[in-house]
């Protein structure tokens, strides 16, 4: 089986990365190539380790959505080196030479920039703008960078929309909806006179973690506007018809970015052509009315 | 006579490179008190292990009142009314001395609550019923307990209810002679209740004071069963030995004028006021009932406990110790008396239990060979004849008075200037006490000063030059050893005026 | 062999001094939460005191209740790894079988609409992976730490394996909701006790009552303490692991319930996250020892309570991750330290009164 | 008091049997791995030999190779750790100073542009970090658990505050890229030997060395065996773990660089998290006991082996993740299982031998 290509992803248990690695299968299979699927779970140190096992066990190309960017040199030698073709996946990253790794995907900053953007709309709509007494909270995983790529881009364009910077309250979370819930609520204390919030975060956990913690503290949907980023969780509720903080989402969709990787890789290798530099999968923000026609909400 | 209560067949039992035990068989009657003696390693505390269900033995039969319980669990054991003193006290650390006798089966309030009052007080009971009175805190803490303490709670532990069958093993090698009468009171006691009473010993007079027969092992193998009546110490010596041996141990003086140890006005947590002097070549034994202070004054030259004043010479200059690493470098040596708390490393094996003390010494930058660590010390592993099936035996797996003989080993082989000794013979046969003593007696002649902690007035008797009697935390005038007879010793150490 | 130094042992003995019953009413407490603890509680008071100077939100009666519904997942773990490290063991698979609960919890709910299912099912599975950990110990006689690791790992794929190709499973049952999130005796004036509290106060106390006043739980004690003397006094080794580790297990799937009620979702990696380190934590700094036979629930509790206190008013005031972890790890050692400290006090005094002839 | 039941004491003392110098070849290398570490043999030789059923690029000298390099990281950190367990300690801390470690050689390189200064800066925070432990345990009589965990997230916080923004540290120098990735004896027909990978074996037979044949290491196994005993045979605990843990401290900061120079960037958290379960796993699955007082290099090193091999093999086979962390979990358990019962049965032989007289 010399007609092979691995794909590497940093957080392989969330249910994005497990759609990204079933479309990069699906695609690689139809095209007559297997298609080997390696999970870093966010640790630098094993995503080197994967590259080289990858190049170890003859793959042809590499797609990787590497933990932090700053790796990005180190893998990019090693796969020069074994004449091993890379493309970055989600998360771009730049050679030594500063020039970027050919990339196929949505950035964070780019993801960020759709949340706050729709944040922004919803906000200007609701007319909170107009002297209501409203905040927003920013879920960070802060030790995280390619997380806080995405607040600090949303954060931005919230600004940009006309929310005030000191209306902005930051609450840090673990990447997970317990973690973020536990940490919303005192935030929500500590801010008594606010009765109105704009929610995002750096993946739909962390938003559906906060809305739980506005409905404990008594928060009515309609006084809340949160943007989840994925939309698997955000969907739920929608699916169900109940309300909830939920107004929209951004939808990315796995399975087109793991096909689109695992076809410009293939292409490449069947051809020698050089790769791409920027492949950019199609996302959309979905809310309740919509959602339905991009995702199946399970 | 009934019939027998405990009926042994043929058992036997090995470990890996040792035979333990061969074709063991012996009978006990109600109201009966057994003897059952033989040298360090001969196998009376396996033979012991296996009735009370803590090891299974390889062959062989055990009846208990007519059941057989060969291969009962220690619960069953229990239950069939067997109960074992053991050689080494088994504590939990952190619950009372109380609650330590109850382990396994609690009284109970009818809502099935542990009731804790009727524990103390049982206790209590226990304690008054046996003389035991004043001698236990009921609620300190299993680790705070001394080794006699420790005993103590062992033995409550065996005489609760159902008790049918008992077995002391060793039970007066942490005991002062006043606690040992108190014991041979108990054991007349409890074979007047009628019960089985097996009684292990390395003290042959206590044997023919207490038992009505004496059953001798060698080897784990079975070389006598007496009447006791019907036989000498000396008979059952050459049972268990197979030799002639000299009796008792006397040394002549060699003491020289060089002041090795000079205590002045010391005094702590547990002594006030305490001075006195060692020479080199000079043994001084310390004579005492279990509470004087005895091991926390060693413990105290040692460092390990922290004096409140007075001052400590060694060959004349004054030592500020803090640590038993500062007593170390001052030239001395502590070999302690609860080897298994304080002694031992046990999952270590018997060469690094015995070179622990000369680590440093046998250094050659930092750098110690096994080989050296052999060559020192096995001359002493030899003399003291430790039975081992090899020197990387874990040391927790040889038989308590071969763990005994490490410990002393460690120390003999450091050869400092200053040697205390606390119970240096406890649970040790009457052969390798012989050998003991030889080699302390060597020490001595070149000139190294010994501090002698005992119990056991023989031992204090033959080998002191000098004993100081220690009571409540202050010392008697020194007693020189032609004017030391056993009765002088006694009355200093209850504090009684001689008549 | 004695696991711990002089020092540690003397000061101990102190802690008995103090411990014994000469009862006025502050000995009776000190009695009951334990000397070590007081210093538990010195350090909760300073903490309070700092925060509540610099927000006037700490005291408000909506936050108090926040810190009790957050600390109860934690907490519940907290409750059974006492049993485990009492008993001289370990369990570090808590935070996978929560994940596992989680999950199972939320499938039975969407599939069979059953909430009291859900619930027993979670801390079904709980027990389940418990004996699985009390089997590989005991029968293959693996130490805890490896065993413990390992199911660590096993249990974790587990749970990605129960879940829908390992996605989380959304549950939007209110009743379910409740158990997370609801109150009782909510009046417009008090906002009510959280219900998941109120679960982990209940929980707590019958573990109070079962390890002080229990054959089973005085039973842990002499184990963990001296594992040779607990087997010769008759208790079966074997048989008190399978119960421990089984109620190790019930409670880390009931917390895994409780994730799942409060994150409307059953999630998967919800255990993964640093939880057995948060209850492990909190055990020690409880009082427990590494080489067991010493622990209580109250102490445990109070160190919960304290985590949960910590990260509450960090958040609070807004205090950002990197110096909330700083934070953290000197609050641990001052807690710590402080009981040290006045342990050794307390025992210079005994030998003093000792010295004087005592 | 003795921590492990009659079973397992007894099993132990076959090792001892097979360990003692009746020396044929067999014997001698039994004798150097120890009969528990030869179940690790046994477990790495059943492993490998499925493996490479599968892929015939298992034994490509590339990917052996890469197994090296791959288990230097974790391998650097499981020798401290086994320093660290043997006295009777434990050190939760030693991933939170790998990352400061890593953070403080990036900085030390791109600012000074020195890649020795950046190693010795790397491994100089480790043992400032390892002494501050050990000041935490000795001085201020803090349990070795409480303390590091409260180091763990102490000492992370102080990575993510050393970083600027807390943000990684990219650095290119290529000196530094050499000892991550760098190989020697490089020819065209062998692929070279690992820096990395070199380093951890000359790391680990020193430590073997220091281990068995000094007068600190025998003291490390007295120590951890009895405390009071060792003190009262002149050993200065106090000294002893202030060396135990800096060195422990040290090799995790070299661990640390290692990080660096493999992934070209200072990482404050990502690459050096959950590497104390790996090492401390890798230590107990070596033999190790949770009481103290037994552990070998050796051991640690094959179970350091066994684990990065595992990893290799399922990153070459593509197995799932889900699968891959019930692979492992299920390893770790028949690695010791096997362990436990060869022992078992060569201690009833020995027993069947001595009652046959010998
Ligand atoms: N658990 C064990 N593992 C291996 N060998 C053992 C074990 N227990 C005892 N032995 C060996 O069995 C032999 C008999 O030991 P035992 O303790 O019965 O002797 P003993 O007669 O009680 O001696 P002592 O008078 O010193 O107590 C000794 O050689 C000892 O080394
Ligand atoms: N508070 C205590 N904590 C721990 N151990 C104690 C304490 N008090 C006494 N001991 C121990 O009790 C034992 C007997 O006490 P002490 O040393 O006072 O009597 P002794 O003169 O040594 O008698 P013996 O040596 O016959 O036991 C010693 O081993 C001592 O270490
Ligand atoms: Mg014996
Ligand atoms: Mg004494």
């Amino acid at each position: 089986d010399d007609k092979e290509i691995v794909a590497i992803y940093k957080s392989g248990t969330q249910q994005y990365f497990i759609d990204q690695g079933d479309g990069f299968k699906a695609a690689a299979e139809e095209l007559g190539y297997t298609a080997k699927i390696i999970n870093v779970e966010l640790d630098a140190n094993l995503a080197i380790s994967a590259v080289s096992d990858a190049i170890a066990s003859g793959a042809k190309g590499i797609g990787l959505t590497a933990p932090d960017q700053a790796l990005g040199p180190a893998v990019a030698r090693s796969a020069d080196e074994a004449g091993v073709l890379l493309v970055a996946t989600d998360d771009p990253i730049m050679k030594e030479d500063g020039s970027p790794v050919p990339f196929v995907g949505f950035d964070g900053v780019a993801m960020g920039t759709k949340v706050g953007e729709r944040a922004g709309e919803l906000l200007k709509e609701s007319g909170w703008l107009d002297g209501a007494r409203y905040g927003v909270l920013s879920v960070e995983v802060q030790t995280l960078s390619v997380c806080n790529d995405r607040t600090d881009a949303a954060k931005e364009q919230v600004i940009a929309a006309g929310a005030s910077a000191d209306s902005i309250v930051q609450v840090s979370y673990d990447g997970t909806a317990d973690t973020s819930l536990a940490a919303t609520g005192p935030v929500l204390t500590a801010n008594p006179g606010v009765d109105k919030w704009v929610v995002f975060a750096c993946n739909d956990e962390g938003v559906l973690g906060a809305n739980n913690a506005l409905k404990n503290a008594g928060f009515n949907p309609d006084d809340v506007i949160a943007v989840g980023l994925g939309a698997y969780e955000a969907c739920r509720p929608w699916k169900e018809g109940i309300p909830s903080g939920f107004k929209a989402a951004l939808y990315i969709s796995g399975k087109d970015v793991g096909d689109a990787a695992a076809r410009t890789l293939i292409n490449s290798i069947e051809t020698g052509e050089d790769l791409p530099l920027k492949t950019v999968a199609n996302t959309t923000i979905v809310g309740p009315d919509n959602y339905a026609d991009y995702m199946s909400c399970d | 006579m009934s019939s027998a209560i405990l009926d042994v067949q043929g058992v036997g039992k090995s470990f890996p490179g040792v035979k333990a035990l061969s074709n063991v068989s012996m009978k006990v009657f109600p109201g009966e008190v057994v003897a059952f003696v033989g040298e360090n390693g001969a196998g009376k505390s396996t033979f012991l292990k296996i009735l009370c269900g803590d090891y299974t033995l390889d062959e062989g039969k055990v009846a208990l009142d007519g059941t057989e319980v060969s291969h009962a669990s220690p619960l069953e054991a229990r239950n069939a009314g067997f109960r074992l003193v053991r050689q080494e006290p088994e504590i939990v650390p952190h619950i009372s001395a109380a609650e330590n006798i109850f382990i396994g089966e609690y009284p109970r309030r009818a809502s099935g609550r542990v009731d804790h009052a009727k524990m103390r007080q049982i206790t209590t009971e226990m304690l008054e019923r046996y003389g035991f009175v004043g001698v236990l805190d009921i609620d300190a803490l299993g680790r705070t307990l001394s080794p006699a303490q420790q005993h103590i709670v062992e033995i409550l532990r065996a005489l609760k209810d159902g008790v049918k069958v008992v077995a002391f093993d060793e039970p007066t090698a942490s005991l002062t002679t006043e606690e040992a009468d108190r014991l041979f009171a108990l054991i007349r006691q409890l074979r007047k209740e009628g019960l089985g009473i097996i009684y292990v010993s390395h003290r042959l007079h206590e044997v023919m004071e207490i038992s009505d027969r004496v059953v001798v092992l060698k080897d784990g193998v079975q070389t006598g069963d007496l009447r006791i009546e019907e036989t000498t110490e000396q008979d059952i010596v050459n049972l268990m030995v197979g030799r002639e041996l000299a009796h008792g141990y006397s040394r002549d003086e060699v003491s020289t004028p060089e002041v090795v140890l000079e205590v002045e006005n010391l005094s702590s947590r547990w002594h006030r006021d305490i001075s006195f002097q060692i020479r080199a070549g000079e043994i001084v034994g310390f004579a005492g009932l279990v509470g004087a202070g005895r091991t926390e004054l060693a413990k105290v030259l040692f460092g390990e406990f922290e004096k409140s004043g007075g001052t400590v010479k060694i060959c004349g200059e004054v030592k500020t110790i803090r640590s038993p690493a500062d007593a170390i470098a001052a030239n001395i040596g502590f070999a302690p008396e609860n080897r298994k708390a304080e002694g031992l490393i046990l999952v270590r094996s018997v060469i690094e239990n015995a070179s622990m003390a000369v680590y440093s010494a046998l250094a050659r930058m930092g750098v110690l060979r096994t080989s050296a660590m052999i060559e020192k010390v096995s001359p002493f592993i030899q003399k003291l004849e430790i039975k081992t099936p090899s020197l990387e035996q874990e040391v927790g797996k040889l038989s308590g008075g071969n763990q005994q003989k490490v410990v002393l080993a460690r120390w003999l082989a450091a050869a400092p200037r200053l040697l205390i000794l606390d119970e240096p013979t406890r649970a040790v046969d009457v052969g390798a006490k012989a050998e003991i003593y030889r080699l302390i007696d060597d020490l001595s002649k070149q000139g190294l000063a010994i501090m002698m902690i005992s119990s056991e007035m023989p031992e204090l008797l033959s080998m002191s030059d000098r004993i100081i009697v220690m009571r409540d935390g202050q010392i008697s005038e020194p007693i020189e050893k032609q004017d030391a007879t056993e009765e002088a010793i006694v009355n200093l150490a209850l504090g009684t005026k001689a008549a | 062999m004695p696991t711990e130094d002089k020092k540690l042992s003397i000061t101990e003995n102190a802690t008995l001094q103090i411990a014994s019953p000469k009862s006025s009413a502050l000995k009776r407490f000190t009695n009951f939460v334990g000397a070590e603890n007081l210093s538990l509680i010195i350090a909760l008071i300073i903490m309070v005191a700092l925060i509540a100077t610099q927000t006037e939100f700490f005291f408000s009666a909506r936050n108090l209740m926040n810190i009790g519904q957050n600390m109860a997942v934690v907490g519940l773990i907290a409750v059974g790894m006492t049993l485990v490290i009492v008993s001289a063991g370990l369990d570090i698979s808590v935070g996978s079988i929560a994940g596992c609960a989680s999950v199972v919890c939320a499938l039975t709910v969407t599939q069979m609409g059953t909430v009291t299912g859900g619930v027993f099912a979670g801390m079904g599975i709980g027990i389940i992976l418990g004996l699985i950990n009390a089997t590989i110990i005991s029968i293959l006689r693996v130490n805890p730490v490896v065993a413990t690791l390992a199911t660590f790992s096993a249990f974790r794929g587990v749970a990605f394996l129960i879940a829908p190709d390992g996605r989380p499973v959304g549950v939007l049952d209110p009743n379910l909701a409740w158990l997370g999130s609801g109150r009782l005796f909510q009046t417009e004036s008090f906002p009510g006790l959280p219900v998941a509290f109120l679960l982990l106060v209940l929980v707590a106390v019958v573990a109070h009552f079962v390890m002080t006043s229990t054959v089973f739980g005085r039973s842990i004690y002499s184990m963990g303490g001296n594992p040779v003397a607990a087997r010769l006094a008759g208790i079966n080794l074997t048989r008190m692991r399978y119960a421990i580790y089984a109620v190790s297990g019930a409670l880390s799937g009931l917390a895994g319930v409780l994730v799942t009620a409060r994150t409307s979702s059953g999630q998967p990696a919800s255990g993964t996250q640093g939880l057995e380190l948060e209850a492990i934590t909190a055990v020690f700094l409880g009082g427990a020892l590494m080489a067991g036979g010493k622990g209580t629930i109250v102490g445990s509790m109070l160190a919960v309570l304290l985590l949960a206190t910590l990260s509450n008013g960090m958040n609070l005031l807004g205090i950002p991750t990197f110096y909330q972890l700083v934070a953290k790890g000197l609050l641990l050692v001052l807690a710590v330290a402080i009981g040290q400290w006045r342990l050794a006090r307390s025992e210079k005094q005994q030998a003093k009164l000792a010295a004087a002839g005592k």
